[in-house]
C-alpha cells in the first residue's frame, strides 16, 4: 500500500514533486509548499500557496488517493479564504480575511521554526550518543550513625517499673467502707420507729471516725429517707434551701 | 591540590545523578565552606579538566562528569545505540521545550495535527518531559515541561541556552497567537478595520 | 594533551568493566600503536591522576578509575542521628545492668515479656552491652554484661553505683500506682512485637 503513496505526483507551478506518504497533516503539506516558494516565510504569497495546495489536492484525487477529511476541510477553507482575499476589501467582514491569512502565515512560520530548533536540538552533543557517563557509579549518600538517647533516669525508672510489675502483679480491689442503701433503709426504719417527732436526718447517721464512711452513710441515709417517704412510711421537711433536713416516721 | 577540590572530584565521580551545590553542601557536612566557595571550586575543577578526555559540566545548576563530546566515536561502539526519535516526537519535544509549560491541545495546534498517544509517552520515558501541573483554564488541561535530565541529555546549561530561543522570542513565534505588530506592515496596505484583533485563532483549526 | 591519552581516559571512564591492554587495543582500532605504547600511556595517565580525588589503578592487569582510597568517607559520609531507645531496649538494658551476667531467658523471665534478638543487638551497637561468656548450665546460654562505655555514658564510677532497690523505692521509682502500671504494661506488650529497638532502616538516606 505504501508503494501507492510513494508514487510521485506532479504539482504546478514549481514542479514540486510530492508523495503523500509521511505527510503529517495539511499544515505539513502547506509548509512544504511554502518552502518551495523559496522566499522568506514572512514574505510568502498566501494566494499562490492556496493555489498550490488546491492543485496538490486535485492531483491527489486524480490519482484516486484516499485523502483524510482534514485535507479536504483545509482545501475548502483555503478556497474560501482565497475568494475573500480576491474580493474588494470589506470593512464589515468578520473575521477579516487579511487577518486569517496572516494567522496562517504565522502558523507556518511557527511550525517551521519548531522543526528548525528540533533539528538543532538533536544536532547537539547528546548524552549516550556523543557524551557518556559512568555506567554504574557507586552513588553518594549520607548514612546516619545512630546515637542512642537514654538517660540514667530512663534506665532506673525502667528498672523500677519492672520490679514494681513483678511485686504487684495481682491487682486486688481494696474494699472501701460504705453504708449500703438496703442497710441504710433498714437502719433508718428502725430508728424512726423509736423517735416519733421531727428529727434532723444527720442525727440518724452511724458514728464513725472514717470520714469516707460518714460521707457514704449521709448519701445512703438521705436516699433511704426519700425511699421511705415515697412508700408513705415517713415524712420529709426542709424549711429553707440548704437548711436542716427533718424526717419523721409515719405510723 | 586543595583537599576540598579532591573531595568534590571524588563525589562527582561517584555520584549517580548530577550534583547541585546544595547536594554538595550536604555531603561536605558542617565544615567552614560557603556555597560560593563550592561554586568557585567547581569552576576551578571544570577548568582543570578542560583539555582532558573527561570533562566536568554544569547542566541546570547541577554538575556532572562526562566524556568529552569529540570522543563520542570512541565510546559509541561499546554502547547500545539510542533509539531514533520519530519526526513527530522531535517536533513535540521542541514545542514542549520552547513553549513550556504547554498543553496537548496547544501542541496539536502548533503542529496542525493530533498528537498520537505514544509521542508524549516516548518523551516521558526518555526522561526529557514531565507533566507540569494543570492550566487554570476550562477543562483544566495538563501541561508539559522539560526535566532537568533534558538539559543533561542535550548538553544545555540552562533552558535559556536552547538554540535560537532569543530569536524565536523576538520574532513573536513563541506567543500563543500571531503577534499583532507583525501585522503592521501588511495591515498598512489594507483599509482600517475595527476588528483587526478579533479571532486570530480561527486559522487552520477548521477541522477542529 | 596527547590525543590517544584523552581517548584512553574517556574509554576507561565510560567502560562497563575494567579494561585490559588487549581490550584497549581492540577499541583503539588499527592505528599504529603497540600494546607497550598503551601501557606506557596508561602509566602516564595514572601518574597525572596521582594527586587527584579520582585515581587510575591497575587490578589484575585491568585498568579502572576509582575514587582515591583515602576519600571513602566522602562518598559515604556519616552523620550522627540521635534516636530514642525503645522501651523494650531500656528495660533490657536495665535488667542487664542490675543482674549481670544474665542470659536472655533470664531477662525474659524478669521482664515477663519476650526479648527479641534485635533489642540486644541495638544495645551492643550502642556499645553498652557485651557478650560475657556462656553460662555453665544446660544449653550453655550466652550471658550479657555491661561495658565500660556503659558506665561512662551514664556517669557511673562502677556498677556498684547503681542505686539498690531500697534507693529506688525511696526515690519513688519503685512505687507505681496500679492504673499507671497497668497502662505501662499494656504499652509494652503492644509495642514489643514490632519494636525490637532498632529501626530496620537505620541509614538516613540523603539521596544525592
Amino acid at each position: 500500500m505504501s508503494d501507492q503513496f510513494d508514487l510521485p505526483i506532479r504539482s504546478a507551478p514549481n514542479e514540486l514533486t510530492l508523495s503523500l506518504d509521511g505527510w503529517e497533516g495539511p499544515l505539513d503539506v502547506l509548509l512544504a509548499l511554502a518552502r518551495a516558494q523559496k522566499v522568506d516565510l514572512s514574505k510568502i504569497s498566501i494566494l499562490a500557496l492556496v493555489d498550490q495546495y488546491l492543485v496538490f489536492i486535485a492531483d491527489a484525487r486524480s490519482l484516486r488517493l484516499e485523502l483524510a477529511a482534514d485535507y479536504l476541510v483545509m482545501a475548502a477553507w483555503l478556497a474560501y479564504l482565497k475568494s475573500c482575499l480576491l474580493l474588494p476589501p470589506d470593512p464589515e467582514a468578520d473575521p477579516d480575511p487579511q487577518l486569517l491569512a496572516l494567522q496562517l502565515q504565522f502558523q507556518l512560520q511557527r511550525l517551521d521554526a519548531m522543526r528548525d530548533v528540533g533539528a538543532r536540538l538533536l544536532a547537539r552533543d547528546q548524552l549516550g550518543r556523543d557524551t557518556f557517563r559512568r555506567i554504574e557509579p557507586e552513588g553518594v549518600r549520607i548514612t546516619g550513625k545512630p546515637v542512642w538517647d537514654c538517660s540514667l533516669f530512663d534506665l532506673l525508672s525502667a528498672y523500677g517499673a519492672i520490679r514494681a510489675r513483678a511485686t504487684h502483679s495481682v491487682y486486688a480491689v481494696k474494699r472501701r467502707a460504705v453504708l449500703a442503701l438496703d442497710e441504710a433503709i433498714e437502719r433508718l426504719e428502725r430508728l424512726l420507729g423509736v423517735a416519733v417527732d421531727w428529727t434532723e436526718i444527720a442525727r440518724f447517721l452511724p458514728e464513725s471516725e472514717d470520714s469516707e464512711y460518714r460521707r457514704s452513710a449521709l448519701a445512703s441515709t438521705f436516699v433511704a429517707a426519700l425511699e421511705l417517704t415515697r412508700q408513705g412510711r415517713a415524712d420529709l421537711s426542709q424549711t429553707e434551701a440548704f437548711g436542716a433536713l427533718m424526717v419523721r416516721g409515719k405510723p | 591540590m586543595n583537599p576540598l577540590l579532591r573531595e568534590l572530584e571524588a563525589m562527582l565521580f561517584a555520584a549517580e545523578t548530577p550534583l547541585s551545590v546544595a547536594d554538595i553542601m550536604r555531603l561536605v557536612g558542617d565544615r567552614e565552606v560557603s556555597p560560593d566557595d563550592v561554586t568557585a571550586l567547581l569552576e576551578e575543577l571544570a577548568e582543570s579538566y578542560g583539555p582532558r578526555g573527561i570533562v566536568l559540566v554544569e547542566r541546570g545548576g547541577r554538575w556532572l562528569f562526562q566524556t568529552a563530546p569529540d570522543l563520542g566515536h570512541i565510546i559509541r561502539p561499546t554502547r547500545d545505540s539510542p533509539r531514533k526519535l520519530s519526526r513527530a516526537a522531535v517536533e513535540t519535544l521542541a514545542i514542549i521545550a520552547y513553549h513550556q509549560p504547554v498543553t496537548r491541545p496547544e501542541i496539536e495546534e502548533i503542529r496542525g495535527v493530533g498528537v498520537s498517544a505514544g509521542t508524549v509517552d516516548v518523551l516521558m520515558e526518555a526522561g526529557w518531559v514531565r507533566p507540569a501541573g494543570r492550566r487554570e483554564s476550562p477543562g483544566r488541561p495538563l501541561q508539559y515541561a522539560t526535566t532537568p535530565h533534558f538539559l543533561v541529555h542535550f548538553g544545555l546549561e540552562s533552558r535559556r541556552d536552547l538554540p535560537g530561543l532569543a530569536d524565536l522570542k523576538a520574532a513573536g513565534l513563541l506567543d500563543r497567537t500571531a503577534p499583532t505588530e507583525l501585522f503592521g506592515e501588511m495591515m498598512a496596505a489594507e483599509t482600517e478595520s475595527e476588528d483587526s484583533g478579533a479571532e486570530p485563532d480561527a486559522g487552520v483549526e477548521a477541522d477542529a
